[in-house]
């Protein structure tokens, strides 16, 4: 597959893209990563579910969403038509779940890609628990590789100590691109109330706080493994982007940057464009992982 | 409905009390239609501790100038820094957001609020005017000092007064004022914006007496626009979005105990 | 032992205090941390040696100093006498090296403590690698336990995938007490030279934006093990340092926020005092994991 | 010495030219002793990117006043911000910073700036007319438009000038003025400020010649005053810190290829 420009909409922070057609138009975008799927109705975590953090926030939503089969019928209709890729961000608690829900997805001709979220910090079973272990997520990625026959995405928790051997375990699975990186795992309190902030205690940092942990994660498995790297954690800006690129992404992904400024993703497209002018750089593909360390 | 983020200009910052100011901020733009309720998302530069944006809802909307009004509270960094904006600032606004207050049918309605949570009755009352109705408003303050803008309050309906120490109006908050003492209710509708705690006491006595009431919620935000999901409250329908189901609910869709 | 109060200054970010005397009365602090001290002299990183990063900074200054014979013979005689607890924090590249350090450290009367760095990620032999693994934070641990005498202290990194797994490993090395968080490995690049900000490539992220990495990984630890804990990460006034010890921390240490205000440590103190006094608690004690869950 | 970090307050913010300003900065507290080569560091408030304090070098003393001034060149954010300061608003610096450049024994001084790079130097001429001594200066600037003070710089000692673009003064840079054509120099010590490139330039030229040659490093810092270890530079004597052992250093101690 390809993606028309690089710039793409991260899963969780764009919902199914609707909302941002009261914005700009969508077929702008090099992609849009929507919201999690998983394998039936999910109410999510309480209320509140969210903390501001130093250039940051936590969040706690716990993949709420009302399952694949009102993906598939509800809102895959809606959404299909758009001019820009649609990939699907597929959750669950057990081997099964992705793996169901990623055949009902495999099924629908508009959907190039899945996204395979072992690395959501906010649900119990599931989730994150699959991605710090590297034989379990060579597991999980190969059960849905068995059943996924279009391009297989894996995205990954900064979450663990070594990032690359967590990314040649899920190469070794058989995915064909991999995201990085999901939510660091954090907490916030609040010192008047003696409480969390967030329900859940902890909750997933996102952010241009994470940016230099990104940065370094996306560089690490860049030189790691041979496969595309689709690369986020706080990208703000043009310049954030044009980064990890130059660290070894492929494509990026706007997160929480869209709350900030739901104009941002065509403004970091105008911006990469005129950085690749004002540098006579051909294509954005030329600073793709062009780093220079000597 | 078309959304927006542009940058207004301040037009006047005016201080009420210590804690209470109203910004009113020019679009460069001709504001699209904006309805009572709804809210905006303030970008608040160059306060390093206010990373996301700030709601607040819509005070006034003055097409004829192409202004709109916030109220606004000081609570923490982000709205201190909004309170030292001066004449001439640039502030970023995404909007407008949310949904709005019900349209009622008869004139026998009232507007309760309490603090800044009095913000989008004004707006309302002068929506209510333009469509020939005449609200009741119940408004409630901590004491005195902070009482502001009843003249303003008044020229779109009857206003009633409570402040908690009793220095103005009647002593006490606004569920125990005397309006409320009459029986049958002489409204058809209440509409009700404030603390969660006020809202929840108003929402349970015209439950009491039989009163459809609608509540404008203040929970907290990342995105204000429906994709972040953080702003969530329990109704029947089960989790719903404050910023896109709401800010308005009929309050007796809402699971209050579960709310923060 | 015992310090007069919770507010401490965290290693790297003090110097050996003498740079402070210039601004306040050291007399002031609960305690010093001073600079890692290792066998024999290091000139540490290249220069550049930082990076801003949003609400932080990276370092790379791979724990230049001058030796522990240096640090006996001429830093300690100027220090002894400052009239608060000076803690010295110990580097190695071998566990050898971490032993010979700490039985050097162990025979001056004036330190009561040590603290084992097993959490650097700016040297390329040890340091972090031995913080990553349990098995060997605990070996360095015994190792060094059996030499030092007085109270042992391991300052952990934040770059693994359980925190709680590791603190266990160490307490059952020897460990008296846990410093909790050291730097979170991170990169930075300038978009416009195409290169890394700072020589070393990737380096250690400190400041707000680890705050809520750091009050996750001391509240995790604080219910994963009976020994107390010294918090960091990101602390730049007394509201953070109290959410610290709601988390779990018994003193907390205070690091880069001494770039930004050198007077930023007593203000702390102060500041305490006023939401103790405020709240009407007794002492700063009755606030170590005070955090209400439920 | 006894450091201090205060609250100044802005007393003038001159523009020079598009991006060069100058700060007059009034002390509360009567000022302690500060010697020309030194420099404060200027924590940049409510500019979110700017999380780090930013370095400058004091650029005049007015103990009169109870003053300094600040030269600032617009780089990033930081100085951006510091550019949009106004009389009385205040900045927060922690000063008096680093080392001093030496005293020189005779008249026979050649002062080196390029850019913001002569700051310093301004201070640094004053305090030699107060010893009685009058200095050479020779400014280098990238054209004419950026040319700026020389009447100031005047009334200290004699000017030299040069601009890349030769639009004022001599073409070239600093090195190529012909101040530096005369054999044997005329000079017994110089002092150098500016860019990297040009403090190495020029130091080799005073090395070829036989004069001493003092420079004033502007390598990145964070904490300015010692504790970090980030601010080094490869001198004679291994790592140095520029914030404490410098930013003035005898240009013959210095390793400079390994320097960024
Ligand atoms: C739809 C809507 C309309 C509103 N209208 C108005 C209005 O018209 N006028 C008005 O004054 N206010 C209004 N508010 C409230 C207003 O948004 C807040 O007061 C404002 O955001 C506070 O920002 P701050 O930076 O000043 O304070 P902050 O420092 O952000 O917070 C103040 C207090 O709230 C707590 N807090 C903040 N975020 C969270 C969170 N996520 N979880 C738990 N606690 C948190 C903090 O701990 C702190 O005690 C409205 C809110 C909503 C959602
Ligand atoms: C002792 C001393 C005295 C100085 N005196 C003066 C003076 O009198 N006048 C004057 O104008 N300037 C002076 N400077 C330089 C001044 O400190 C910088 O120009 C200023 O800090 C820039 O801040 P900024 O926020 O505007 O730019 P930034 O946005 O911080 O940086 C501007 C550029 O520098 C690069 N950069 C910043 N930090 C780093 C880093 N750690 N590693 C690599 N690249 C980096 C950025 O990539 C960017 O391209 C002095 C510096 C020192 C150390
Ligand atoms: C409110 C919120 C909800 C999110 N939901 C999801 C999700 O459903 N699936 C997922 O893979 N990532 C989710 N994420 C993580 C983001 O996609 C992204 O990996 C992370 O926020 C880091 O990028 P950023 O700093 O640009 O936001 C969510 C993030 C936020 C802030
Ligand atoms: C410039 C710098 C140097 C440091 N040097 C050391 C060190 O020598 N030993 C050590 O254990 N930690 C070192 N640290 C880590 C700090 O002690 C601390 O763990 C970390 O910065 C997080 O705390 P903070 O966010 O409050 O700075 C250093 C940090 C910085 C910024
Ligand atoms: S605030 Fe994001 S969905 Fe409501
Ligand atoms: S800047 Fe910290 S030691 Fe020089």
């Amino acid at each position: 597959m390809t993606f028309k420009n690089p710039v793409t909409t991260a899963s969780g922070c764009f919902g199914y893209g609707e909302e941002f057609k009261d914005f700009y138009d969508l077929g702008l975008l090099g992609g849009i990563f929507v919201k999690a799927v998983t394998g039936s109705n999910r109410e999510g975590n309480k209320y509140p579910r969210m903390a501001e953090t130093p250039s940051g926030m936590l969040n706690s939503v716990g993949l709420q969403n009302k399952g694949v089969d009102n993906f598939c019928k509800v809102i895959y209709p809606k959404i299909k038509n758009f001019n820009t890729e649609i990939i699907v961000n597929v959750s669950g608690s057990t081997i099964d779940e992705y793996v169901m829900v990623a055949e009902r997805i495999n099924e629908l001709e508009g959907i190039p890609a899945i996204e395979l979220n072992i690395s959501c910090p906010n649900v119990k079973e599931g989730g994150m628990a699959f991605g710090v272990v590297p034989s379990t997520a060579t597991k999980v990625t190969r059960a849905v590789r068995d059943v996924y026959k279009k391009v297989l995405m894996v995205k990954l928790s900064p979450n663990v100590t070594s990032i690359s051997e967590i990314a040649k375990a899920v190469v070794d699975g058989g995915a064909d691109v991999l995201t990085l990186i999901n939510t660091l795992l954090g907490m916030a309190i609040n010192a008047e109330t003696q409480r969390p902030v967030i329900s859940t205690i902890t909750g997933g940092l996102s952010g241009p706080a994470i940016k230099p942990v990104a940065l370094r994660m996306v560089w690490q498995v860049f030189k790691a493994v041979k496969i595309p790297i689709v690369g986020l954690g706080g990208i703000m800006n043009a310049t954030d982007a044009i980064e990890f690129m130059l660290a070894g992404s492929s494509v990026i992904q706007v997160g929480t940057a869209n709350f900030i400024d739901p104009m941002v993703a065509p403004k970091i497209i105008e911006g990469i464009n005129e950085y690749l002018d004002r540098h006579n750089i051909a294509s954005a593909r030329d600073i793709i992982g062009a780093l220079k360390v000597c | 409905m078309k959304k927006f983020a542009h940058d207004f200009k301040v037009v006047t910052n005016n201080r009420l009390n210590t804690r209470h100011f109203v910004l009113e901020l020019q679009a460069a733009l001709p504001l699209p239609e904006i309805l009572p309720g709804q809210f905006v998302q303030v970008l608040v530069h160059n306060s390093p501790p206010t990373f996301l944006r700030r709601p607040f809802s819509i005070h006034f909307v003055d097409y004829a100038k192409n202004t709109l009004r916030l109220l606004v509270q000081v609570k923490g960094e982000g709205s201190r820094h909004m309170g030292l904006l001066q004449t001439g600032d640039n502030l970023n606004l995404v909007y407008p957001l949310g949904n709005a207050f019900s349209v009622p049918s008869s004139n026998k309605v009232l507007l309760v609020g309490g603090g800044a949570g009095v913000a989008p009755l004004m707006f309302m009352g002068d929506y209510l005017n333009r469509k020939n109705l005449r609200p009741d408003f119940l408004v409630g303050f901590r004491s005195g000092d902070e009482v502001s803008q009843i003249d303003e309050y008044s020229k779109y309906g009857k206003v009633f007064l409570s402040t908690d120490d009793g220095s103005m109006g009647e002593k006490g908050f606004v569920t125990q004022h005397s309006v409320f003492k009459q029986t049958p209710l002489p409204y058809d509708r209440i509409y009700c914006c404030g603390p969660d705690a006020m809202m929840h006491a108003v929402s349970k006595l015209a439950a009491e007496k039989g009163v459809p009431c609608e509540v404008s919620l203040e929970n907290f935000m990342a995105c204000g626009y429906g994709v972040c999901l953080c702003c969530i409250v329990q109704t029947d329908k089960g989790n719903e979005r404050t910023c896109i189901e709401g800010p308005v609910f009929d309050a007796a869709r809402l699971k209050w105990q579960s709310n923060g």
